[in-house]
């Protein structure tokens, strides 16, 4: 074994940051295009979601197109649950968590790997539900408007749910702790993407919406801030 | 290999036969609906889809209750079979009811009992694929895919009463589907017949496609075994 | 490479760890015996810092733990109670991630090598669920060295290996002894460690009660750890 | 070691079938006991899922009333998840699931101790937010009718429930299976369980509420004797 | 006791057992040897009813498996590589719960002579979360052995044992070996079970390839190991 192979022990740069960003995307999505299990199960649970609730909670139909962001947010979060649990859940398996953070690569570059996997997914289920939900409340969904809403929405979704989760996950309780730790902290941020996803579709003028995306991005960036900085604290031990 | 019975090369022309009958006695036979004209045809597709669909997810459980009984592998193949060949038929059958909820009621989809009932049936079978998928040991996925299958045939007969139950409590939604499912519209002789022959035709095109799919199901598990002395 | 003083660790009002002095020279093989719940594994994994000191003070290539725990973790290599393993990936993939969270130039090279080594080179593209006990051990050492750390902690390695993967392991942990590495090893397969380790630290009760070189001992590792035991 | 202490090979009695259920509930309940967790967590999810409800879908104030036991509904279904979940994981943990179906006892015996644990942590998380909802709802949700249905609509829920948990965590998705496989075949029965308490919260006269009520008993006994045949072929290896 | 003809056991493709024939009679102690991924685990929870054969005839005590099994549950002690133990109650509780299950008549007294057993009885408050990994082996142990069973199936009980829980076991063993019960053990170390089983079968690629009688080894085990995996 030459030295030539061993590590250098100089401070991580910003590629190295990149690289083990995208390794640890590169396993998620691997383990995931393997299966593909945890998309099609986001998926179906975002279906029954939205029908169990439109069938247990019987609205008028008069009052439904309003209340049609509502519920896409909703379902978006719950689906968005079961992904970062199961994302999370896939660390403490065999003690994986211990071996990323034995690993010579920032606690951040962790997060964000972890981040930006369940945001690729958080997508693709949103962007598989969208032609559904357009024909189950016959709106045209497909808005440019409201897509960036939902890009804007569920980056500040999973920036807290990816912390929390790895938060979750080192309890004893962890099957049943994310909801109960995100929820609260989330509704400032589904009500701000609920409002200008109403916006958007109502085709409400833009000085409406402003506020509310105004207030999205703010949350994005501030959760985005507080989970990169917190992470660390919360994965040491 | 087996090779392919005669038999069912004879259901799979007399499939075909059926088919492009049944389309010419829809499209030329029946006479058009006063009020609905063409689209009303898509009625009989409707309908039949619908009907063949649940009776298959009705046979898959049957399947599944052999299977838990002679826990013989082969009731699997069946089972499976009927499954996703009736999730085609009934999405055929949302897909058509859709169709036709259009210009009817003027929207795709409605949260009407029947409707939702139905996509939830649809959801049923879903799930069991995903259940399928998360096991590796065929013998505990048959045994969970059939269990599965009971217990989702247990909504079937809801999914086909809902439109009773909800009678009693909320006429408001009733009067769009079931005042015709209780044969509300009138329906001439003509029409009688080509919904009874769209039926059977349809009955005969689900049991070919099932006895395909078995078949492929069996040459998957020779192929299977194939590989298994190969690998040996 | 390794200063351990006044280490305590308390786990709610249990005290684990009692005040601990532990050094270890560059190059050094040290073995920690004990008894079932001595705390070996607490304080290895304080050493990883994977598990926080509660109280004292570890240091570690000069680097002080838990604050500048990162300076050190590219040249640490840790084999824990778990094999910190990628179920849903293979065998190969695994090793791969690694190899790209430490940044190893060519991994590739490496990480046939290191398969090899360790003996799974015709199961690389099995899934590590499917692994039996020992193979998941196997793979879990070859994680561990993956990435030649100039210091092993390792806890029960020879656990679930077969007689030729603890040849195998004792092989490589000469080597790696040889190369002047540092090695930190749990065990309670005192006939096995006795030929390896070149101290033998006997941790109970939360201290660390004893140590003897291999020299003072001549082979007399059972009876030396009795009687510690015995006092 | 006396031979009197060897276990007789007889095939279990009734007696013993009674023993081995309370044998499984008591551990279950003693567990909780210590911990409380499951418990609390279901009490603030079921708390959560109203709050984030009555935020995303704003509905008019006049119409809440009507909607309540949907709502109601709904929430115990989500909370009875978590915990049905949080039930079989727990199993699956150190391998206890192993060490259950090696003991002499019949299945359906360790089937009926799980289910019972199960309805007794439903019927808690109802009986406390039922106050709670009548606050915020600000109706009376004490009607003997309505606690009648949650009785009768948990138990249906435990039933299948438990049945399907016991599927879910043994297959390799066992994060996020559980209410993709539920849901779906739940709705009749919580259906029923909604209608059957809008009527009494209504006032409806009983003649109304009768056919739910009879359905809502037929599904639990359909799901209990089902659940009751199919738990051996579910755990058995 | 035990008798076992062609068994087959597939996993997918794989074929893991392959045509294993196996007999032991009422009151014999046999080790089951082999390499790592050789099968052994897979064959022992198969003989303990919790993984299902392909094929293949599996009878214990006279019952057929899986379609009899529960005839000989309440006869079958069994210990895996996993503890089989609740981590949220603590020893006690944890010993209660199966005591009640096997129906014990006087379980207090019998969990107390087991916990003292196994050196558990001044943490038999404790969670078994917090235990050690040899202190939850131990318990694992003492749960397999709490209602005196007929036949023992022992996946690498020595494992994460220090050496006085190690000896502890041996002696149960001899005990139980004693008083005529019949044992099946897997095991790594050879130098341990050559002392304790009267039997060892080695097993590798998927077929028990030789047997042999302690009288028959007098002493030389590691070299019949050897030798059986060199052919
Ligand atoms: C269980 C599944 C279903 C069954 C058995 C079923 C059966 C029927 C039957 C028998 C009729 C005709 C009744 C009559 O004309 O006398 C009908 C009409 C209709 N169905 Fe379905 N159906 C099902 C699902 C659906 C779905 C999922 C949709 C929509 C997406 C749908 C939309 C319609 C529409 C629009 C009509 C015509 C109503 C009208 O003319 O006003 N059906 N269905
Ligand atoms: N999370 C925890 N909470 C409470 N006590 C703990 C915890 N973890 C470990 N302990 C206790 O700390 C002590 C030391 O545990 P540790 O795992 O370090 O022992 P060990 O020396 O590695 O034992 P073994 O040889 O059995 O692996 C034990 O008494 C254990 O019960
Ligand atoms: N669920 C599974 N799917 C696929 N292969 C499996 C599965 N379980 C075990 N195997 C394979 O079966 C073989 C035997 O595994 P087993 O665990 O029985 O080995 P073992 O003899 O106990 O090994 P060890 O000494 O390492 O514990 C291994 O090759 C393993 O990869
Ligand atoms: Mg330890
Ligand atoms: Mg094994």
């Amino acid at each position: 074994m030459t030295p030539s192979r061993r590590v250098p022990s100089s401070p991580p740069s910003r590629s190295s940051f990149a690289r083990a960003v995208l390794a640890v995307l590169w396993k998620d999505l691997a383990a995931e295009v393997r299966s593909r299990e945890l998309l099609s199960a986001m998926l179906v649970f975002a279906l029954l979601v939205i029908l169990i609730f439109n069938f247990a909670i019987e609205l008028a139909p008069d009052l439904r197109p309003t209340i049609t962001p509502g519920v896409l947010w909703v379902t978006l979060a719950f689906a968005g649950t079961l992904g970062l649990n199961r994302s999370m859940a896939v660390e403490k398996d065999r003690g994986c968590l211990d071996g990323l953070l034995l690993a010579p690569v920032d606690r951040s570059a962790i997060f964000f790997g972890k981040m930006l996997a369940n945001w690729v997914f958080m997508l693709l289920v949103a962007v598989i539900i969208l032609p559904l939900y357009s024909v189950l409340y016959n709106l045209n969904l497909f808005h440019p408007g409201l897509l960036l809403v939902i890009l804007l929405g569920s980056l500040g979704y999973v920036a807290v749910g990816t912390l929390l989760a790895s938060m979750a996950v080192q309890a004893r309780t962890r099957d049943i702790l994310l909801p109960i730790l995100l929820f609260p902290v989330i509704v400032p941020l589904l009500l701000a993407a609920v409002r200008a996803s109403g916006g958007f579709l109502q085709a409400a003028p833009f000085e409406q919406i402003r506020p509310w995306l105004n207030l999205l991005i703010g949350y994005d960036a501030i959760f985005l801030a507080v989970a990169y900085m917190l992470f660390d604290a919360i994965v040491e031990e | 290999m087996e090779p392919r019975p005669k038999l069912l090369s004879l259901l799979t022309a007399l499939s075909t036969l059926l088919f492009l009958a049944a389309l010419a006695v829809i499209f030329f036979y029946a006479p058009l609906e006063a009020t609905m004209n063409y689209v009303q045809k898509v009625f009989y597709i409707h309908i039949s889809t619908a009907w063949v669909g649940m009776l298959g997810f009705l046979a898959a459980a049957a399947a599944g209750i052999a299977f838990l009984i002679t826990k013989n592998l082969k009731w699997d193949i069946v089972e499976v079979a009927a499954v996703e060949i009736s999730l085609v038929f009934f999405l055929v059958a949302i897909v058509t009811g859709s169709i036709w909820a259009k210009p009817s009621w003027g929207t795709w989809w409605t949260w009407d009992a029947r409707l939702t009932t139905a996509a939830i049936l649809e959801m049923i079978y879903l799930a069991y694929l995903l259940l399928r998928q998360g096991i590796e040991d065929p013998e505990r996925r048959a045994r969970f895919g059939a269990v599965y299958t009971l217990i989702g045939g247990l909504s079937v007969p809801v999914t086909f009463l809902s439109i009773r139950l909800w009678q009693t409590i909320h006429p408001a939604i009733i009067g769009t589907a079931s005042a015709q499912a209780q044969g509300g519209f009138a329906m001439s002789p003509a029409m009688l017949h080509t919904m009874f022959f769209a039926l059977g035709a349809f009955s005969v095109i689900f049991i070919t496609l099932l006895w395909h799919r078995i078949r492929l199901g069996r040459l998957a598990e020779i192929v299977e075994q194939r590989k298994l002395q190969a690998v040996e | 490479m390794i200063r351990v003083r006044k280490l305590v660790k308390r786990f709610g009002l249990k005290t684990v760890l009692r005040g601990l002095d532990f050094d270890v020279q560059a190059g050094e093989f040290v073995a920690i015996l004990g008894p079932n719940g001595a705390g070996k594994t607490t304080f290895l994994r304080i050493l990883a810092s994977l598990t926080r000191p509660s109280l004292g003070e570890v240091v570690l290539a000069g680097c002080r733990l838990p604050a500048q725990a990162a300076a050190v973790r590219a040249r640490l290599g840790v084999v824990t109670h778990q094999p910190l393993l990628y179920g849903d990936l293979t065998a190969e993939e695994n090793l791969r991630f690694y190899a790209r969270l430490y940044n190893l130039p060519r991994p590739a090279d490496r990480i046939e090598e290191v398969l090899d080594l360790v003996g799974l080179a015709s199961r690389r593209r099995d899934l590590v669920r499917t692994f039996s006990r020992g193979m998941q051990q196997r793979l879990a050492i070859g994680r561990a060295i993956l990435h030649d750390p100039d210091i092993l902690l390792l806890d029960e390695p020879h656990t679930g290996l077969d007689q030729e993967a603890c040849d195998m392991l004792d092989r490589l942990l000469d080597q790696v002894a040889a190369r002047g590495r540092t090695v930190v090893m749990t065990s309670h397969d005192l006939a096995r460690v006795e030929d390896l380790a070149s101290r033998f630290d006997i941790l109970t009760g939360g201290l660390l009660r004893a140590s003897a070189h291999r020299q003072e001992l001549r082979g007399n590792l059972l009876d030396f750890y009795r009687e510690t035991l015995a006092k």
